[in-house]
């Protein structure tokens, strides 16, 4: 399905380079790597939980490389790590958010153009269109990118984001990852009608389906989305089908809902792999490449896993000082109280 | 309370207090007009404040509070947003994070409520998650509470849900004043104010001086007594006001104070008021369970528990729906029932 | 637009007999004369408020008048009096609730297949989701029938109604009337896409966009949309374009938004006039009925504003009594003190 | 208290009162068990019974209370709804007035917030709106409160808000015997019932006694004591016990109080036990500002003001967001903070 007109300048339909074809393998590596990593900090008890995206390198890295990291801004929910790590998000400030260090992540999301994690399921789709809108007010031309799941297509705000984005012409993609559960529900008793792209033309949304598994399918569609809504054309959707291989999260038991033999036939060829084969194929990279960037991988794990470990909590005193922008008599006084009592714990 | 204005029932009387406003500045506004012209003002002197809702733009409200601000601001600034709260709320969320200041309105009270995910997750977190980073200054308004004989959900009072949520601050007018001054400093703050607006006192027209606000924060001891406290806010200050000037016929020298921002809540004044008085009653429209009333009662108790003679009486609304204009004067506390609180907290005798 | 399958059986397909064409006549001009009196009583102070329906009298007569009595459960917004009277539902029990008498008005929802009067805009959408996935499970025929606007349709409970529905193939009509204003908003700038129908693809819903001023097309595609639920295929939205031709209730001032030329215009020709014309055209009635469909209508408005006024406020004992099932000791004692001070007032 | 089960910390001890549980009647189940245990046998003995939810069917849940429940009753009995809130609660009132008993869940209490709308307007309503014709035998079950070092949202106190809701019922067990009759209880009940459940309790095992479940209404006094009163719910109450036992080293006989039913309060018990103890501290890790131990405070004060020899103390959650894992230790009631309460309290001196 691809409802989306064909880009009209050129810079949306021009091939990738070899460059940058390796550069999203190494990326898709270092998400793979460090991702399977966070799984194993958690058995470890290095982190007390995590949201594997095993499964979703293609659909994230593809995506989040066509940010454009001076203009667009990105609202994630708590799964794309693999988008964050595409945009260059400090990556222990990003774990921290496992870490139990702070929800939302210790990031700033200003200067990396992605807003604080969300564990609202649909709780930004929202933002993302008042974001959009305010670049439509202040003459900008910025994109906002709203990343979500089959299961958060349910949600209310889904529609009335859409909606709005529609009425309002606002520049916002609608990046569904589709990979197939939410939890243990699967997409078909969730998504009725098959599909989230269909949803789009009840709107007057283009929308574009694609296989989330393949990363320049999946880099070129969101280019050209970025595109058309850049161009004022208003919202777009993307729906990227893939397939969370992994459990929800580190507390999930994914044997309870399905079979292993429905894992490994939803799933399909693992995306790393493919990609793989295709630079191997057309001789844009050599195994000595990807030794090469399956060593940087684990380097970067290393730093970070050491950048994690040696994070601290955060001080209590900020429970109260980042509360507001202008505290208030109240909190200063409880804040002074916490002060004198936490003494004793 | 150097700032305090000593008004009376719907006609202001001036007190001689150092800063009090001089007759001259004072103008006969409603309250609508005063609000209206608080927006009109700040949209003039912020050009990143933004005003919509349902509604709100080429009509210029249910209400009329933004009445001819799309006109004078262009459809940019002031604009009608499809039917979903949880939409408008969620938008201004997004605009805030882009550097706007977004006074979104709700129709009514009871339409805040299919977006209290977007008010309590997102509007009063959003500076915490973001460590400071993406602040929230958004002012929602909120026409508030009963006595108009709506339909069904018009006449809700949401007060003791907004103040109980860590983030957010929420402030009530009680008169044309009031509304004008809170509404201004309100719109100009960096975190979110709910702004509870007493629908029943849109159209009483009272005395607004637009030069002296007096202070924008903390309660406000709208007549001085000796005898005993009233507490309330939004349209019960007027009601009050009113059992206050009855009281005194029978010699009982009642103090009221409207206590404005209900979040957060002017412990001082109120411990100041009633270790004078040392009696006290509060008064709200909502439910008494769970109500604001326990939260002022409570701090009263705290502050003021060695002179206290009674307990802190609660006349309230009851532990009911909020009913249908025919059952309305049995519902909201009328000034019976506040006389008769009254009373009880005079005759309390212990043991 | 019209994504229905044709009817199977019969019975959905068999034209109106002139008694049936006579009747929904009848049953417009009695909503049509009580709608502009409820106005009337309004400005003459014997009700506080209305929200008159003038303009949509062949959209709810039409429907309602589709509707199974044994065997169907309506869930009405504020403004479907003409779904209540085809239905039969105590007109003077339905008008309570603008006399201010009890929110949701004093009929009997049971008895009368009509769900209380809706406040809250979409508030009852997911109701009858919830009831129609109850005849499923108890192996009923029945279907829910839930009415709602252009301007609800902006709500999040809509689209979560819908995707239920349809997951769940609950047999619910989603009858909404387009009558181009929610308030002061036009339509084109609440539903992007410009059709509530279109929406429906997305979820794999069929639907149909009918003429709403046409009160036997609005029937013919109710009784298609409900043969198709009740025969276990799942949802249907018919949408009724139809114009709401007065004020949005007696406090809204039409001049402020719209210019009695657009009204004109937006409004096409009066559905009772344009129903009558062809009434008179084919034979099926004659000036003598339309009089006399015309003096009934006067009496009913009489018996009913007779009633109206006749209508004491409900004791105040109900606040408390009618809260709960069991009623609670703090319910008791708030009653106790409500009947001790009352006595003061 | 007749039918008081003597509790203290997580084992219990049985008291010798008259119709109190046999020894051999109790089973050691974990909350989850006891849950899980009520829940099939509401399905088993009335077939208008509904579970479901998110994840509640073939998954069980991910707290695994439905366990077992879909495979035993069918899909038609125990389902999983789509991923809206707002969807399963108006879903769940349309079942009602189609004569069914539902039993939702929201997944955990901070997205009950999407399904505030359809839970204070609509199932707090219908039976009044439709002057009892409709009731709403709704029973939401909701995972709440905090202590298990959750991503954001996944740690709120709603009490305060449900408690203020006319039309609502709202209970919270404390240990598995509570979780088993309350549930059983709630469920069968004709009005709605908000089901808060102490997330941080799900695992651990103790006594129940399946068929001597004492009263299923009002507060519970777990355990007597003579010198100050702790008032406490859901997971509170067993931290509260604890804390019962250290300061009874020092000498100071504790009674712990466990409200159970957050609305309707039994304001009796609390009087009774106050106007005993003389002396009262209110637990709850919710923000302390428009808490529910506001009303709490407020309702003993009321009831033994003139026996009282302190304000009540309130020790709860600040006024903040629900904090990360890394700060939840600093954020919920720890037994220091309670300790330093009761001490405030007992050192109160007048004037
Ligand atoms: C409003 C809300 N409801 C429920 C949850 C609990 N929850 C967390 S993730 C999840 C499933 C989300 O599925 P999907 O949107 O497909 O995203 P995925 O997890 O597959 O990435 C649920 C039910 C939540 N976080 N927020
Ligand atoms: C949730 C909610 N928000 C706002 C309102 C206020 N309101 C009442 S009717 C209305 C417009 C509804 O438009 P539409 O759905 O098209 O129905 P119509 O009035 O045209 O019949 C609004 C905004 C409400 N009743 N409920
Ligand atoms: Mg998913
Ligand atoms: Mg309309």
């Amino acid at each position: 399905m691809d409802t989306l007109p064909p880009p009209d300048s050129g810079s949306a339909a021009v091939p990738l380079t070899s460059r940058q074809l390796r550069e999203l393998y190494s990326l898709m590596v270092a998400v793979r790597h460090l991702d399977s990593s966070a799984v194993a900090w958690q058995r470890q008890g290095i982190i007390p939980g995590y949201a594997p995206e095993l499964g979703q390198e293609a659909a994230q890295v593809g995506s989040g490389y066509a940010v454009d990291l001076a203009r667009d801004f990105v609202f994630p929910t708590y799964r794309e790590m693999g988008v964050a790590r595409a945009m260059g998000v400090d990556m222990v400030a990003y774990m921290a958010t496992h870490k139990a260090t702070w929800h939302g992540g210790l990031y700033d999301p200003i200067e990396s153009r992605l807003a604080p994690i969300q564990a609202v399921v649909a709780g930004s789709v929202l933002h993302a269109v008042g974001w959009a809108h305010g670049q439509t007010l202040a003459g900008r031309d910025g994109v906002a990118m709203s990343y979500f799941g089959d299961g958060a297509s349910s949600q209310g705000d889904v529609h009335e984001a859409m909606n709005f984005a529609a009425v309002m012409k606002a520049p916002v993609v609608f990046f569904v990852q589709n990979n197939g559960w939410a939890i243990s529900v699967p997409a078909d008793r969730q998504v009725a009608g098959g599909s989230v792209a269909a949803r789009a033309g009840g709107y007057g949304i283009p929308a574009i389906r694609i296989d989330g598994n393949d990363v320049v399918a999946v880099f070129e569609a969101t280019r050209r989305a970025l595109a058309h809504c850049r161009a004022g054309n208003g919202p777009v959707l993307v729906e990227a089908m893939t397939y969370r291989r992994g459990p929800h999260s580190t507390s999930d038991d994914p044997g309870r809902y399905r079979s292993l033999a429905e894992e490994r036939d939803g799933a399909g060829a693992d995306p790393l792999e493919r990609f793989r084969q295709r630079l191997l194929a057309d001789g844009t990279a050599d195994e000595a490449f990807f030794a090469a960037a399956m060593a940087d991988a684990k380097a970067e794990e290393e730093e970070i896993r050491a950048g994690i470990q040696a994070l601290g909590p955060r001080p209590g005193e900020e429970m109260f000082s980042l509360v507001f922008q202008e505290t208030t008599p109240v909190l200063q006084a409880q804040a002074a109280i916490w002060r004198e009592e936490s003494e004793h714990v | 309370m150097s700032n305090a204005i000593v008004e009376s029932g719907a006609t202001v009387r001036h007190g001689a207090e150092e800063g009090g406003p001089g007759e001259n500045g004072r103008e006969q506004l409603s309250m609508q007009q005063a609000l209206n012209r608080a927006l009109d003002e700040v949209l003039a002197e912020s050009p990143k404040t933004l005003v919509f809702g349902e509604d709100c733009g080429r009509l210029g409200g249910v209400f009329r509070i933004t009445d001819g601000l799309q006109a004078k601001y262009g459809e940019t600034r002031v604009f009608d947003t499809p039917l979903a709260e949880s939409g408008i709320l969620g938008m201004a969320v997004g605009l805030a994070m882009a550097g706007f200041q977004p006074i979104p309105e709700v129709q009514f009270d009871g339409f805040a409520y299919p977006a209290i995910n977007q008010i309590v997750c997102q509007i009063g977190r959003m500076n915490y998650r973001s460590r400071g980073t993406l602040p929230m200054p958004i002012t929602l308004r909120v026409p508030s509470f009963g006595g108009i004989r709506a339909p069904e959900h018009h006449g809700e009072s949401l007060e003791a849900l907004f103040a109980h949520v860590p983030g957010l601050k929420v402030v009530s007018p009680s008169n044309p004043h009031e509304a004008y001054h809170l509404l201004k400093y309100a719109a100009t703050r960096p975190d979110p104010v709910i702004f509870m607006e007493p629908k029943s006192r849109y159209w009483q027209k009272d005395g607004v001086d637009v030069s002296h606000g007096g202070s924008p924060t903390g309660a406000k001891v709208m007549r001085p007594g000796r005898h005993l406290t009233l507490v309330a806010w939004g349209a019960m200050v007027g009601r009050c006001l009113q059992v206050a000037d009855l009281a005194a016929e029978d010699g009982v020298d009642v103090e009221v104070l409207d206590l404005r921002w209900l979040k957060p809540i002017d412990a001082e004044t109120l411990a100041t008021s009633v270790r004078k008085t040392r009696r006290a009653v509060v008064v709200h429209e909502a439910p008494l369970t769970s109500g604001l009333g326990a939260e002022v009662a409570q701090l009263i108790t705290q502050g003021c528990f060695d002179t206290l003679k009674a307990p802190v009486e609660r006349v309230t609304g009851f532990d009911v729906p909020y009913p249908s204009g025919d059952l309305e004067d049995e519902y909201i506390p009328n000034i019976d029932r506040i006389l008769n609180g009254i009373q009880r907290v005079l005759e309390y005798r212990r043991g």
